[in-house]
């Protein structure tokens, strides 16, 4: 049984890593702060399963405490660009293939 | 026997939920429907894996924990995924300063 | 099994080195800091590998819950700073928030020079191979483990983590939470603290949210903080966590930051270092050493002494986060 | 043939492979130090180092038969809290520094070395304020 475990860990791990080309891509803010609260959640996952396949059952302490302090972050990434815009501020959405120049660096 | 052939089945769907999850986080236009990823998929995955490891849990406390921290992940990924959009929704998919 | 560890092993090192290389390497700083949440998860999941529990237990609740809001509220702060000052410049334009240049640079780092590369890449190469040499040709020991096994009968708990922080290597805990308050007056020397200069999402999402985590982190808390006598947890995991419970009520209060009376936080904020001299001076003057117990009141005294460190550590790391002296407070 | 196994083996287990990953992060970390002039990533590479240390001191410990070494791991968990508080504090000093000089970069040193000591005094230049100097820390470290 440890065996399964430990391949679905692997597998997980596998996600995570291949979601992290949307962290690194982008692009827009949302988008990598949406890629690392997925992370969260895989991550429990991998916690629950290894507590399993190791035998080590206070995993599931540090999976309850990730699942438990998984939002913050998200709401200090809320907590960003609250600058008053002025009434007349347009909302400056831009279709995605536009070359603008605010679109984010990528320096790959 | 019963207990661990279940949990092998329910582990196995919720890996499938998984990768689902990953392939919507990579392939999906845009912010909007990336959010699917994280408030679907991977809830639903993490909660037919929780179930699966219900049947090796020791005790009722056990089966307690793991039924919380679904409960938290579901409220975690809930609050984000209303966050997420309603800042892009407000101040555009791509900022200014970045 | 064993392939399927090492398989494990390699892949989870891969992404370790790989999440930190591209963190540092990032030009956009929320791009870095995102990734540097990343790592944090990763490097669980690592000293879960490493069978050390509690310490995947202090890196969820700080990676995840206090590093990632410090670092972001950092960056909003440091933004805000630099468009203030940015339109109170004369003879520029005032910068249209909107307008493609107007804070393009503010949270970005241009690419490294290129004079640079060779000198630090070679020492960095050096350095690293130096460390690496030095770890594969250490001699084979076996630690201080059967030491620390010998004497778990006279530590007052079982769990041989906790009996190292607070019975035989007391002197580094305390010395730490000594640390830790030095931090603290360090920012606080800085001034006043700045407002988080944004608004929290409106709506009913986030208090519901709240009034389900804020008592199940709390709850959690003291049952890790219970746990640390036998299993691992203990004051600095459940202080981390509490901390981390308060930063988010007061990432979740509206544009005002919750005043704290200035009295009972300072004592909150002392209190563990202020208890362990207490109990240490006592036990210099009943004969067991500074810092050392009867055998018969270890395991009170470690109790009294956790209690009161995880309060300090909490209020500590929400004060830290806060970053500045309480307002209202003019001395 | 049997010989090279054993060492892949030995290579391989987590008590010599995690310390040279974390050799690996520790010299990431100081070449990013070196690299980057902007002082949050700075103190993001100083992190990264820290790990890195954690790593080795856990790995080490992690060596061998039996139950991983206590005392490491409780040195570990020490260094862990302080390392966020002073990295709470470093960010702390970051914010003021900005609010004082009005950027957060580290700007390199002067071209020659033996310049006097006030050419690299920087607060001059930022202090008064003027478009003559109005993005002169980004000029001069792009």
């Amino acid at each position: 049984m440890s065996l399964f475990y430990m391949a679905a860990a692997l597998f997980l791990l596998g996600t995570i890593l291949l979601g992290l080309v949307r962290v690194l891509r982008g692009p827009g803010s949302g988008d990598r702060m949406l890629a690392a609260q997925l992370f969260g959640t895989t991550g429990v996952t991998i916690l629950l399963l290894l507590s399993l396949a190791l035998e080590e059952s206070a995993l599931v302490d540090v999976a309850l405490v990730f699942a438990l302090l998984a939002v913050v972050a998200a709401v200090a990434f809320v907590r960003q660009h609250g600058l008053p815009e002025p009434p007349d501020t347009p909302i400056h959405r831009q279709p995605p293939d536009t070359p603008g120049p605010e679109r984010p660096h990528d320096d790959r | 026997m019963i207990a661990n052939a279940l949990t092998v089945i329910l582990i196995f769907a919720g890996l499938v939920f998984f990768a689902a999850g990953t392939a919507g986080l990579l392939r999906f236009p845009d912010v909007y429907s990336r959010l699917h990823a994280l408030t679907k998929a991977d809830n639903v995955g993490l909660g037919l894996v929780i179930l699966g490891l219900m049947f090796q849990a020791g005790g009722p406390a056990d089966i307690l924990k793991l039924l919380l921290i679904w409960v938290l992940v579901l409220a975690a990924g809930t609050t984000a995924a209303h966050m997420v959009a309603q800042r892009t929704w407000t101040h555009g998919e791509f900022e200014s300063d970045r | 099994m064993n392939v399927l560890l090492v398989l494990f092993d390699l892949v989870l090192l891969a992404g370790i080195v790989g999440v930190a290389w591209r963190c540092l390497a990032s030009t956009d700083l929320f791009r870095a800091v995102v990734l540097f949440i990343t790592f944090g998860l990763l490097l669980a999941l690592a000293w879960v590998r490493l069978e050390a529990p509690d310490i995947a237990l202090a890196e969820a609740a700080i990676g995840a819950g206090i590093t990632g809001a410090l670092l972001l509220v950092t960056l909003e702060r440091l933004r805000s700073i630099m468009a203030e000052r940015r339109s109170g410049r004369r003879h520029t334009p005032p910068p249209d928030p909107t307008g493609p240049h107007a804070l393009l640079r503010a949270l970005h780092d241009p690419p490294p020079e290129r004079r640079t590369f060779l000198p630090a890449l070679t020492f960095a190469l050096v350095v690293g191979g130096l460390l690496v040499t030095a770890l594969w040709h250490q001699p084979q020991s076996v630690g201080l483990e059967p030491v620390v096994d010998a004497h778990m009968d006279i530590s007052g708990v079982d769990h041989p983590i906790t009996a190292v922080l607070l019975n035989f290597r007391a002197y580094d805990t305390f010395l730490e939470l000594a640390i830790v308050l030095i931090a603290l007056l360090g920012a606080w020397s800085l001034g006043r603290h700045d407002l988080i200069p944004a608004r929290p999402a409106p709506g009913p999402i986030l208090p519901g949210t709240l009034r389900l985590l804020v008592p199940v982190a709390v709850v959690t808390g003291v049952y890790v903080l219970w746990a640390g006598s036998h299993a691992p947890g203990g004051a600095f995991q459940a202080g981390a966590i509490l901390g981390a419970a308060g930063i988010l009520l007061v990432l979740a209060r509206p544009r005002q930051l919750p005043m704290a009376p200035g009295t009972p936080l300072r004592l909150g904020i002392t209190a563990g270092v202020v208890l362990f001299l207490l109990v240490g001076t006592y036990g210099l003057v009943a004969g067991h050493g500074f810092l050392g117990y009867a055998d018969a009141w270890a395991y009170p005294l470690i109790i009294l002494i956790e209690v009161a460190a995880t309060l300090s550590i909490a209020l500590t790391l929400v004060a830290l986060f806060v970053a500045g002296r309480p307002a209202g407070d003019d001395t | 043939m049997n010989g090279l196994a054993e060492t892949v083996a030995h290579t391989l287990a987590p008590g010599l492979l995690y310390p040279t990953g974390g050799a690996i992060l520790f010299a990431l970390g100081l070449y990013g130090l070196i690299r980057r002039h902007h002082l949050v990533l700075r103190i993001l590479a100083l992190n990264i180092m820290g790990s890195g240390v954690f790593m080795v001191l856990l790995g080490v410990a992690a060596r061998g038969e039996g139950a991983p070494d206590p005392v490491a791991q409780a040195l570990t968990l020490t260094g862990i809290v302080v390392a966020v508080s002073a990295t709470a504090f470093a960010l702390a000093l970051v914010v003021h520094l900005t609010r004082l000089t009005g950027h957060a970069v580290m700007l390199p040193g002067p071209p020659d070395d033996d310049a006097p000591v006030e050419d690299i005094s920087r607060e001059a230049h930022h202090a008064d304020g003027g478009p003559a100097e109005s993005s002169a820390g980004e000029d001069r470290s792009a």
